[in-house]
């Protein structure tokens, strides 16, 4: 904490490509995130699984963080980790967690999962060798100060030309919609 | 001076901490604003208790120092040292860190609540997004701690609080965007979601958001000043805690320092909140009429301003001194009262001779203090307002059954909030 | 008794039974949608902030929705009638106060009555002026009690300590009058004990001059409230059939439109010599019984102001032996309480000492009709109408 | 003093020795053999609009042969006229409930049993009201002893001898 420092990290600011954290910080919070996803399925009590994925969530959101996403991790805290896990956990008081913790811990088809995981682990392995020849060679610009700035643009266009995403966002809209009215539907006999 | 000190002062541009990358003064900005707002929640203890006091034509607290003054730290020792009662059914980790959720998430959001151009924390570029993002996360305390007592009138103070906070964040959300729709009438088209840029746009745009499009302005900011109520579960929407229904909602079970901290993140969202507010439609920490009455010599007389109200504050300390009952009895606290007038008088002094040090409009150390005093100043002031249209509410209206509280949210508030939203939208384009 | 229709008795009675009959709990169970969940029964009391004592209810809810309720009472029971049987008449008047402690006077008015009734002596008159004033104070002071703590319970803090001030003033003249302010023992049987003070009267009057605006205080905060409104119209309606077989009685059934007051039905002490209206509701929700009791409150002030007016001179007690030992026989007598009917049955069998004496609360015998006021409102209404049917622990446990 | 008056004529006339009218200080009572009593208190309902029952309690007469009065306060609305019903019944013997006929019998009988032990065929819920389920004896008997209740309690409860 010295003026050196300062001015070293005001310069990395205004260079704005270097992380903007240690890779310490990295590790912190990916190790964080995977200790609470696996109590997510671990825990016999359905509450505290809720409360370890609102823990895994706010970890990924710090990912999101560093990636120079600051939008993203925004949507992901208000989104995620204050609305729906609220409704989880709001469905999951109400279930009779005694009856519950006494269940099968794990479903018959553990085989299918543990595929599923394999198939994972060798994507990663793949995507960890083969290294950067796997993306497109696009420096995207890192830039914390303009990130809701260039998503607006992406989604929704800049004046006279319509954004790449828009037609697809609408879409995206719409079907929520549709699934709006149909849980109103599904719940409600009489409208 | 060591010199990360003097960097900061010296600096001629006017940036937030977290913005120039200095960690030493954002942690000292960290510091003053937890002391600050916990020093504010205190005072909002007395200051709630004497008004609704007053409210009711009673005293309210007297005896604890003079005029009660005392009282909030009498009550904070006692229930420090009041046993923490754990329920033996209850789930003890869950519900031994529930405070700390809720307390967490109204502390956490004051990282970017300006309150002056360069006096926050940090300026963030999802400003806004963060503070309800982070706000909404204190339903969880509260929603967990219901849960983890294991007993009916938490559990149901607990539905009902997450089902209202839920529902009211939507018609909040809708105001707050109807209001940084207001940001992007610029010459780029641009809106912002940063809290500093969204008051700097309201200084570009020359009017308080709650007056541009009057009335749309206004009714997106009556939306929100009744949703922040129910978000904070204040009277009259403070149904979680309904004290003759269920006995006290979600924090029947706890007890002492636990239940302590449920009030401190209580009091503390609604400074945050009425924070938002003030930021998003009342032009944050600027005075009145910037544009207006912008020559030097009414930014001098606005100066004053702080110090004349503390002057005001030792005033009436001292008409108080002067109205205590001539007996033994009351000798010490009336010299307690008297030292508290002497010190409020001292501090007035002070922002006199600041003021008046740093009237001319140059970057000197006394002026650029000056600017801070008064933009925090103003700021306070604004959200005092808030704090006070609080207590006054709590003591006219009756509370608004579970029911009806979800038809107002849903079917009043979602709708109109959503229409202003479009004609907002609408006249925007129109008109820029 | 213009409101009141017999024919609709017998259904009404047969309404209220069968929504009484305890097996019927289950089958007003909601529509059936995909996210049923399980009932929820909750004890609210006998330790609750606004169950106005310790009054125990439970409550079967289906998340917030009532289905039924039972109420467990008893909490408060001190035998007070097993304890007449061993008091004499003139011991046993002080203790009928702690029954309905709101309203002290009253319940001494009713017992010196009965008694009286039983001997067949009566009060003079300068007497009988002198308990009609009391007790009209009293039924203002009840009201302001029952006001204050009922708008606590739907929220409203601020009326509880504006009606508390302003009941101060009439327990300030009863403390003047008789000493005491809670439990009065204003009167003796035959009278009254105490000749007024020196300047009661205009205490009286000064009072009624500074309460008529404190009542407009109390509306202005409440009566065109939106949110009160909310709050308390069409909850816990009941109809003034269902009140007749429920036996309820006093502001609750006039609430409901049933035009009928023991002070105009059955005139005692002074009632019939004074000019005063039965204010009536259309709806019998809560917010009828509101205003009823606004209304009663201001009704009382003009009993108050003509009794003030023209009380007479003259002996305060009547020719009554030293010993009082009333002939063989049995009396009941029953007079109009704040809450409603407020009756004495009294058997005696020439001792001095009742042989048996049965006490008709009103309290009890409303509360009863909660059950039937509650189902299918919220639990947040449960409060309101439990406020609303205003019942005072001690009566009802007696 | 007898009491006389068309409606009395009238269920003289249908029950004959079994029905007793008569008035003391001004108020009317019927006393009426137990076994008349479902009738009779229907009928005044339906036919004599005595619509509202203001009290049912009984009295205790340890000495004689039916030990208890059962007592019904009626009221007619329509009339604005009072009358008490009552009949004699022994000990143990029990006697048909009235809930049916006005609903406001349920708590009043219940205080009945709870307080005198008198059991009402036909009640929905016949259970103790304002004293505890396990409580012993019913108080306003008047063979029941206050003190040994007392000493007894603080004896099984407390575990020690009671000052009284």
């Amino acid at each position: 904490m010295n003026l050196a420092m300062n001015s070293a990290l005001n310069s990395t600011i205004n260079s704005g490509m270097a992380p903007v954290a240690t890779p310490w910080f990295f590790y912190v919070l990916a190790g964080v995130a995977v200790i609470s996803g696996v109590l997510v399925i671990t825990r016999r009590n359905a509450v505290h699984a809720a409360l370890a994925l609102i823990v895994t969530l706010l970890a990924v959101t710090g990912l999101y963080l560093m990636l120079y996403a600051p939008f993203v991790a925004g949507v992901q805290i208000i989104v995620y980790a204050g609305g729906i896990m609220v409704l989880f956990l709001f469905v999951i008081m109400l279930v009779n967690i005694d009856r519950s913790s006494k269940e099968r811990r794990f479903n018959r088809i553990w085989a299918v999962g543990l595929g599923a995981a394999c198939a994972l682990l060798a994507l990663f392995v793949f995507a960890f060798t083969k290294g950067k020849a796997l993306f497109p060679d696009r420096g995207m610009p890192l830039a914390e100060g303009s990130n809701t700035q260039e998503i607006a643009k992406m989604l929704y266009g800049e004046a006279g030309r319509m954004g790449q995403y828009t037609f697809a966002f609408e879409i995206a809209s719409l079907l929520l919609l549709v699934a709006i009215l149909g849980a109103v539907i599904m719940t409600k006999k009489k409208i | 001076m060591p010199n990360f000190i003097m960097s900061y002062l010296d600096s001629k541009e006017a940036l937030t901490p977290g913005s120039a990358g200095s960690q030493f003064w954002a942690l000292i900005y960290v510091l003053i604003i937890f002391a600050g707002v916990s020093v504010a929640v205190i005072a909002m203890n007395w200051i709630e208790r004497k008004l609704l006091a007053h409210f009711q034509v009673r005293l309210g607290p007297m005896r604890v120092g003079p005029h009660g003054l005392l009282q909030p730290i009498a009550d904070a020792v006692k229930l420090m040292i009041k046993e923490d009662i754990i329920p033996a059914e209850a789930d003890q980790l869950v519900f031994w860190f529930a405070p700390m959720i809720g307390l967490l998430a109204a502390f956490t959001v004051y990282t970017v609540i300006p309150f002056g151009p360069s006096q926050a924390v940090s300026d963030m570029n999802i400003g806004i997004l963060f503070m309800l993002g982070v706000s909404s996360l204190g339903v969880l305390g509260i929603v967990v701690a219901g849960w983890a007592s294991n007993s009916h009138y938490p559990l149901i103070g607990a539905l009902r609080s997450s089902a209202q906070m839920v529902s009211y964040e939507v018609a909040m959300g809708l105001a707050v965007v109807s209001a940084i729709l207001m940001t992007s009438l610029n010459a780029s088209g641009t809106g912002t979601l940063s809290m500093i840029g969204i008051v700097q746009a309201q200084q570009q745009q020359g009017v308080w958001f709650i007056f541009k499009f009057f009335p749309l302005g206004l009714i997106a900011f009556a939306i929100f000043a009744i949703a922040m109520v129910a978000e904070t579960n204040r009277a009259p929407f403070d149904l979680a805690e309904a004290e003759s229904e269920l006995t006290a909602g979600y924090h029947t079970e706890y007890s002492g320092l636990r239940w302590s901290l449920f009030m401190l993140a209580e009091y503390a969202a609604m400074i945050a909140v009425s924070s938002i507010a003030v930021t998003l439609w009342l032009g944050g920490w600027m005075r009145p009429f910037p544009n207006l009455l912008h020559a030097p010599a009414w930014d001098f007389i606005f100066s004053l301003f702080p110090g004349l109200t503390f002057l005001a504050l030792a005033a009436i300390a001292l008409i108080g001194v002067a109205r205590m009952p001539a007996h033994s009895f009351f000798r010490i606290q009336r010299i307690g009262l008297a030292v508290f007038a002497a010190l409020l008088g001292f501090v007035a002094l002070l922002l006199l001779v600041i003021a008046v040090a740093g009237r001319s409009a140059d970057m000197s150390v006394a002026g650029r203090f000056n600017d801070g005093i008064d933009h925090v100043y103003w700021f306070v002031l604004k959200v005092a307002v808030f704090m006070y249209l609080f207590i006054w509410y709590r003591a006219t209206w009756p509370r608004y059954r579970f029911d009806q509280l979800m038809k107002i949210g849903w079917k009043v508030m979602l709708p109109i909030s959503l229409g202003v939203l479009i004609v907002t939208a609408i006249v925007g384009v129109i008109f820029s | 008794m213009s409101a009141y229709k017999n024919d609709q008795t017998n259904d009404a009675s047969n309404r209220a039974l069968s929504s009484l009959d305890r097996s019927n709990l289950d089958l007003k169970t909601p529509d059936k949608t995909y996210l049923d969940s399980n009932e929820l029964i909750i004890n609210m009391g006998p330790q609750h902030p606004a169950t106005h004592g310790v009054l125990r209810v439970i409550l079967k809810l289906d998340g917030e929705k009532v289905l039924g309720t039972e109420c467990v009472i008893g909490y408060l029971h001190r035998g007070v009638e097993k304890i007449a049987e061993n008091r004499t008449y003139t011991m046993f008047a002080p203790y009928v106060d702690r029954m309905d402690y709101c309203a002290a006077v009253s319940n001494g008015l009713g017992y010196c009555e009965a008694v009286e009734k039983l001997m067949n002596v009566e009060a003079p008159p300068r007497a009988q002026y002198i308990r009609v004033i009391l007790t009209e104070l009293q039924r203002i002071a009840s009201h302001q009690l029952w006001l204050g703590t009922h708008a606590l319970d739907i929220g409203a803090m601020t009326p509880l300590f504006y009606t508390f001030r302003d009941r101060e003033e009439i327990l300030k003249i009863f403390e003047k009058y008789c000493g005491a302010r809670l439990t009065t023992h204003a009167f003796r049987i035959g009278g009254c004990q105490y000749e007024t003070y020196a300047g009661f009267e205009k205490d009286v009057k000064n009072f009624l001059t500074f309460f008529a605006p404190k009542i407009d205080e109390y509306e202005a905060l409440l009566t065109t409230n939106r949110i009160w409104l909310e709050r308390t119209k069409n909850v816990g309606v009941i109809s003034g059939a269902d009140c007749i077989a429920l036996g309820v009685t006093g502001p609750v059934l006039r609430a409901s439109g049933v035009k009928w007051d023991l002070r105009k039905a059955q005139p005692y002490a002074a009632y019939s010599k004074f000019d005063f209206e039965i204010p009536t509701g259309e709806n019998g929700d809560t917010y009828d019984r509101y205003l009823v009791r606004m209304q009663e409150m201001r009704q009382s002030m003009r009993i108050v102001e003509q009794a003030v007016d023209a009380i007479p001179e003259g002996p305060i007690m009547g020719k009554v032996p030293k010993v009082i030992k009333p002939p063989v026989g049995e009396i009941y007598h029953s007079i109009e309480a704040p809450k409603g009917e407020l009756g004495y049955f009294i058997v005696s069998d020439g001792s001095t000492q009742p042989y048996r004496l049965r006490v008709r609360p009103p309290s009890f015998v409303n509360l009863q009709a909660l059950d039937l006021m509650v189902r299918g409102l919220l639990v947040a209404d449960v409060i309101a109408v439990i406020g609303t049917i205003d019942i005072v622990l001690g009566e009802v446990d007696r | 003093m007898p009491w006389t008056s068309p409606m009395v004529e009238k269920y003289r006339r249908q029950y004959g020795s079994g029905l007793d009218a008569q008035t003391y200080l001004g108020q009317n009572y019927l006393a009426v053999n137990r076994s008349l009593i479902p009738d009779i208190l229907r009928l005044l309902r339906d036919e004599e609009q005595f619509d509202y029952c203001v009290d049912i309690t009984a009295v205790h007469y340890p000495k004689r042969e039916k030990q208890f009065d059962v007592v019904w306060i009626l009221y007619s609305f329509p009339r604005n006229e009072r009358v008490r019903v009552k009949t004699q019944i022994a000990d143990g013997a029990s006697i048909p409930s009235s809930v049916s006929i006005w609903p406001t019998a349920n708590w009043l009988e219940r205080e009945v049993y709870d307080m005198f032990g008198i059991t009402f065929d036909g009640h929905p819920d016949l259970k103790r009201i304002l004293l505890p389920d396990g409580w012993k004896g019913h108080p306003l008997r008047k063979d029941y002893g206050i003190l040994q209740q007392d000493k007894e309690w603080v004896q099984i409860n407390l575990g020690i001898e009671s000052g009284q």
